[in-house]
């Protein structure tokens, strides 16, 4: 790891010591598209470390949710607060330059380029290099490293220089997480990170996500439609449903809850 | 003031002609997505057929079936030589291919009838001023305009009255769920190339008319029919007809006061449109991005 | 190399080709050479493809004529001669590196050619870097005998100067002084525009007005309504090739041929021949035509071309430009009997075409001053109704040194290394 | 390592050329033309291939370094080095002061609005008579040889090939530190998915004004280097044919590799400069070779070979 992404993660890639709080604050946030209340005084709190899923119907708000987290869309009511900060105004390029990162329920990779390649943009855009239209040796040796490290931790190793395009499907999403873990997140938003996926990709997936949480100690938040996979590994449970949160606790708990159950449970199976 | 008048009409009259050009391009544009380079080739190929017809058929048979004949090799075209490339996604495959074409046109046409320009005779019928005041309004030029019209009310028609016409619009608006809905997106866009390169042909017919024949003569009319496009709108085929208006009334204003710029204000305009309304005045938003 | 010699290089020349090799007057001997002796090669560039392709293609049919009789005397310096034609497309760039091809690849040892007045100057530049001899047979923009004339360069076609004043003095006499211009916005025809202005000044008319009509215009029509509103009693239309085919087109279709003389500058068989009836109308100036009852050759001549060439067409003034062009080079090699540039441009400096060359009654020499031939101007009307080949009527053949500027005027100082 | 092998082949070969070129029926201008041209294929080419900006006016600032470098000489000071420097500057910084009108257009806009502005230099260089010569094109200036101290270097024929090969190669050298930095990868990725590296918190659109400065820049020089080969320039190089022919050669050699357009400039300028001397119907035959490749090599001649230039 270089010293640069060193400074900003602390030595495991937890937050530096010495803030307390949530990490992520939504603050009574709404977004509506006309008349329709995507998000709808939303109230919600994360703290770093946590490992919590994001669940609702179709239409309850999740991706909307996501959007306005990431910077995507601009609240048209609220706030949202990073680390004590009120980050409501600003763009995406500033939020991902504090640690919130996002993948897509689209699979988004540059597809024409090798896994290698994919994360290597990251990793450079992390360090803030990409104005340099030079590179020294050293540079490039600390990159690579860097590059083959986060290859390593997902798992790909041995694929680094195929064309992500031709990659089965369940490793461009391991692709995408790379990248995401290259920008070093603070909070890591996954937005259904096993869509689409066959079982053993999908096992291979919520293997990653478990491994980032334990191992790295990676604050992240994702949307999930697969129940088995939402009660197996999240730690707390949000439960979003036209456009308001349902309901929010640990997994027995949401599992017991008869609002959940009624709206939203019963009705998925 | 009278000339401005004068200069402003006779911009307009110009511009019918830019917009038949340029509905013919967008088109193919629009439902092929093809940057076709060999539209100027069509109208070529439009007209000299009708030339070498006319002796034939007579004028009125020979503008009749040049643009046809133009419509039935853009078919042939369109199935040999387009048709393999629609999945490439990048245009500028489409764009070399048919430059290509292009060039291989301007080519025969001088082979085959020589390199010297050709006039085209035109029936006295339209060919003589309509009054002594606006002297400029010669019955050919009626005669474009009304043509143009009736080509563009034809296509409107055809459009939004007919299943083809129907699926044409469909397939513009999202080619996919069209191809969804079990419509053969195949034909729809051969005869699609076919509409447009009838509308080239046409074109061809009536600027030989006014500008006689030479091999070359499709090259500088290509350029202001895609600033016509830009400026109203790519994917609207309304646009493409307000656009050709507008740069030919553009056109006809700046001579009055400086000619010398008559050329570059169209290329000033789109490029007004595309810093202030990248969209065009008709255009949706992000087509072709 | 084959592929350089007439018999293959076009379809229309391998008609020429077969009609030479058949023809009594010319002899065969283009297609062999006399033994152990390579051949003189001369260098051609000409727009074969484009707008200017029907010129350019006249332009070296006169070129193969000459070749052949040239061959057919004995070549040059008892060699044979051989054309290299390249197609400049009438692009700038293109004809630069074609004549650099000609010269380092091909190895000639003489230039010509031109149509468009850009290549004539870009060409004009490489020989004279190159130190050769190069003809221009059809550019006609002031500066290539003037402000940037080379001792290299030669030039065949009258100036844009001698074409305005060959014509104004008649279009005065009987129409009037009240004249509006439209001029091809280009050095050409601007130089044309001052010139008829200065003239008509001299003779006591009025500029009414002058549009600007950027090369290329296909619709005339702005600038023709601009004219009709000044009631002038000459439209001067200077616009030339195409353009002029363009514009009178449509200043017939709108009447105006009714209601005003249209005259101009430079007129061509080729542009004549492209009019519609109703265009068909005007006084022009060309530079030669093929119907001189009076003048001794030129029945010959065409008689000569029309046997090789079997199209139907008649020779035109690009036909003898090119013509002219290599014969011209031919008689100054001879006189300077080598092939040093120097030497070949002292010889060709006051050299006089003899009349079986120039097929015009003038003297026509070409002037040491800057290298400008001194050949006649052709003012005249369109024959209404007229059919090609008889479309147009000469009213006056005037002799070039009496409408060129004097050489002090043009600007020329000829650069020899001394 | 065979890379490098090949590389070092190549500029052996081009060095050589002076030599070898007339031998197969070429001559010198011909190659100092070719490699002209492939500088400002090659600059425009990291616009168009590598960040996926479709510049289609390009010619303009090919144009203005031609009319820089010829005014130069023509009215300021007979200086080669000085002609070059002037030319590059003044078409690299209208690339520079004109890339924020442009860089927030994608596709098909960004292709019209560069023509746009691209003609709008053409019709100031065509009417502007008096000082750029108008229509017949800017003469009557020509390269001087270059001094270094008490040291001449003469400007002939084949050492102007030279001088342009020294520029071909800083100019390559220039453009490859440059696609494999950073700056490289970024513009690649703009063009592989331009949300996604958003995502990562990168501002896209000065990317883009960056991509198409740099083109500019080395597009501007390779049309100083044009006007100096033949002393003379004119506004058919700045028209948008001649834009228009830049991406054809880069199409046909294949956009997505570093030396495609190099490819393309061969195949388009040489193969016009041999049909169109042993046939009248050359445009058909050129024709033809487009059609053809666009059906037999879909990325273009180098492209099968794309890969193993980007991956490193």
């Amino acid at each position: 790891m270089t010293a640069a992404t060193m400074e900003r993660t602390g030595q495991d890639g937890r937050p530096p010591a010495g803030k307390t709080g949530p990490l992520l604050r939504m603050d009574n946030v709404s977004r509506h598209f006309g008349t329709l209340k995507a998000v709808d005084g939303v109230t919600f709190e994360m703290h770093a470390g946590e490992l919590r899923a994001v669940i609702g119907p179709n239409g309850a708000g999740k991706t909307t949710f996501f959007n306005l987290i990431s910077g995507l869309l601009p609240p048209t009511g609220g706030k949202v607060i990073f680390e004590g900060e009120d980050i409501t105004g600003q763009t995406i390029v500033e939020r991902v330059a504090k640690g919130i990162v996002r993948t897509f329920q689209i699979t988004e990779v540059l597809p024409d380029l090798s896994v290698f390649e994919n994360i290597r943009i990251g990793v450079e855009t992390a360090l803030r290099l990409n104005a340099r239209p030079w590179i020294s040796r050293r540079e490039r040796a600390a990159i690579n490293s860097r590059v083959f490290e986060l290859i390593d931790i997902v798992n790909l190793d041995g694929k680094a220089n195929r064309i992500v395009g031709e990659l089965a499907h369940g490793d461009q999403r391991v692709v995408e997480v790379a990248v995401a873990l290259s920008a070093n997140p603070r909070l890591l938003l996954l937005d259904e990170p096993t869509a689409g996926m066959g079982d053993h990709e999908t096992d291979h997936m919520v293997d990653l996500i478990r491994r980032l949480h334990r191992d790295q100690g990676m604050t992240i938040l994702f949307i999930e439609h697969d129940m088995d996979i939402v009660f197996g590994i999240a730690q707390r449970i949000t439960v979003l449903d036209q456009g308001r949160v349902l309901a929010e606790g640990e997994p027995d708990a949401i599992s017991a809850d008869p609002r959940v159950r009624a709206a939203y449970l019963g009705s998925l199976e | 003031m009278q000339l401005l008048l004068f200069n402003a009409f006779n911009g307009l009259i110009q511009g019918v002609f830019y917009a038949l050009m340029a509905l013919g391009l967008a088109l193919i544009l629009s439902l092929n997505s093809v940057i076709n380079m060999a539209h100027g080739g069509f109208l070529v190929i439009g007209a000299y057929l009708a030339y070498a017809l006319s002796p034939y058929l007579g004028f009125w048979g020979a503008l009749v079936a040049g643009p046809i004949l133009a419509a039935a090799i853009g078919l042939a075209v369109e199935r040999l030589l387009i048709r393999p490339i629609y999945k490439r996604t990048d245009p500028l495959y489409s764009l070399l291919l048919t430059f290509g074409l292009a060039l291989i046109v301007e080519d025969m046409t001088r082979t085959i009838w020589g390199p010297q320009g050709l006039p085209l005779e035109i029936p006295d019928v339209i060919n003589s001023p309509v009054s002594e005041v606006y002297f400029f309004v010669t019955g050919y030029r009626l005669f474009v305009i009304v043509i143009t019209t009736a080509a563009v009310v034809g296509l409107y028609l055809l459009l939004r009255y007919t299943l083809l016409g129907i699926r044409i619009r469909a397939g513009i608006n999202d080619l996919e769920t069209t191809a969804a809905l079990g419509v053969n997106i195949y034909r729809l866009r051969a005869l699609n190339f076919g509409f447009g390169c009838l509308f080239a042909g046409l074109s061809g017919v009536l600027a030989a008319g006014v500008l006689g024949l030479t091999p070359p003569m499709g090259n500088s009319l290509i350029m202001p029919s895609f600033v016509a496009i830009i400026i109203g709108g790519v994917g609207s085929l309304f646009g493409a007809v307000v656009g050709g208006l507008i740069i030919g009334l553009a056109a006809g204003i700046t001579t009055t006061y400086y000619p010398a710029a008559s050329e570059a204000v169209i290329y000033l305009m789109m490029l007004i449109v595309l810093v202030v309304r990248p969209r065009g005045l008709f255009g949706e938003e992000g087509l072709f991005e | 190399m084959t592929n350089k010699l007439p018999s293959v290089s076009r379809r229309t020349i391998v008609k020429a080709g077969a009609a030479l090799g058949a023809s009594a007057v010319f002899s065969p001997a283009i297609l062999t050479y006399a033994q152990g002796e390579t051949p003189i090669k001369i260098g051609m560039h000409d727009p074969f493809t484009g707008t200017y392709a029907a010129e350019g293609e006249s332009e070296k049919r006169g070129a193969l004529m000459a070749l052949a009789e040239i061959n057919a005397k004995g070549g040059m310096l008892g060699r044979k001669i051989e054309l290299v034609t390249e197609d400049d497309a009438a692009n700038a760039g293109l004809a630069a590196q074609k004549a650099h091809k000609l010269i380092e690849q091909d190895k000639v040892s003489l230039l010509m050619g031109a149509v468009s007045s850009a290549t004539a100057l870009s060409v004009n530049q490489v020989a004279h870097e190159k130190g050769m001899i190069y003809m221009v047979t059809g550019g006609h923009t002031d500066p290539v005998t003037g402000a940037q004339c080379h001792w290299t360069t030669f030039r065949i076609c009258t100036t844009t100067y001698m074409l305005a004043a060959g014509l104004a003095e008649t279009l005065y006499k009987k129409f009037g002084g009240k004249w509006y211009f439209i001029t091809p916005d280009y050095a050409f025809g601007h130089t044309l525009q001052e010139s008829y202005a200065k003239l008509l000044k001299k003779m006591g008319g009025t500029v009414l007005g002058n549009s600007l009509a950027p090369l290329g215009t296909t619709d005339f029509s702005s600038y023709l309504i601009k004219a009709e509103q000044s009631k002038p009693d000459v439209l001067i239309n200077l616009t030339d090739g195409q353009d002029l085919v363009n514009s009178m087109k449509q200043a017939a279709q709108f009447g105006l041929t009714k209601k005003f003389a249209i005259g101009g500058g430079l007129s061509e068989l080729e542009v004549l021949r492209a009019l519609p009836r109703e265009a068909k109308l005007g006084w022009w100036t060309l530079e030669w035509y093929w119907n001189q009852p009076n003048t001794p050759h030129v029945k010959e001549w065409v008689a000569a071309y029309q046997k090789i060439y079997t199209d139907g067409t008649y020779p035109s003034a690009r036909t003898w430009f090119g013509y002219a062009g290599l014969h011209s080079l031919a008689m100054g090699v001879a006189k300077a009997k080598s092939l040093d540039a120097v030497k070949i441009a002292r010889a060709l400096e006051g050299l006089e075409l003899p009349p079986e060359i120039k097929l015009q009654p003038n003297k026509v020499y070409f002037r040491p001053g800057d290298h400008q031939l001194m050949s006649s101007e052709f003012p005249g009307e369109v024959i209404q109704d007229g059919t090609y080949p008889n479309l147009f009527k000469v009213a006056e053949i005037v002799s070039g040194e009496k409408v060129a500027l004097p050489v002090a005027e043009t600007g020329c100082k000829l650069d020899y290394k001394s | 390592m065979n890379r490098i092998i090949a590389i070092a082949a190549i500029w052996v070969a081009l060095v050589a050329l002076p030599w070898w070129l007339p031998l197969i029926g070429g001559y010198t201008a011909l190659g100092s033309k070719v490699l002209i041209y492939a500088i400002a294929t090659m600059g425009l080419n990291v616009l168009l291939g590598f960040t996926g900006g479709l510049s289609f006016g390009q010619a303009a600032y090919f144009g203005l370094g031609a009319y820089g470098a010829g005014m130069t000489l023509k009215y300021l000071a007979p200086s080669t080095p000085l002609a070059i420097l002037i030319g590059t500057l003044v078409g690299g910084a209208a690339a520079t002061l004109l890339g924020p009108l442009v860089m927030r257009r994608r596709g098909i806009y960004f292709a019209m609005i560069t023509i746009a502005i691209g003609q709008l230099f053409y019709f100031i260089m065509v009417r502007w008579n008096e000082v750029t010569g108008g229509e017949d094109g800017l003469a009557g200036f020509s390269r001087q040889d270059i001094h270094f101290g008490p040291w001449l270097y003469r400007l002939d024929e084949t050492n102007f090939y030279y001088l342009v090969l020294l520029g071909f190669t800083v100019a390559v050298a220039v453009m490859w530190m440059v696609l494999q930095s950073p700056l490289g990868h970024t513009f690649v990725a703009i063009r592989e998915n331009r949300r996604r590296i958003e995502f990562l918190g990168v501002r896209v659109e000065r990317y883009i004004w960056a991509a198409f400065a740099i083109a500019g820049f080395i597009t501007a020089f390779a049309g100083t280097l044009n006007a100096l080969l033949f002393n003379f320039t004119s506004p058919q190089d700045l028209h948008w044919i001649l834009s228009g022919n830049f991406v054809i050669m880069i199409v046909l050699g294949g956009m997505r590799s570093f030396f495609g357009p190099l490819i393309g400039v061969i195949i388009f300028v040489v193969a016009q400069d041999y049909l169109s001397s042993i046939t009248g119907n050359w445009m058909t035959f050129i024709g033809m070779i487009f059609v053809l490749i666009v059906l037999l090599f879909p990325r273009g001649v180098l492209g099968i070979l794309a890969r193993r230039v980007e991956v490193r």
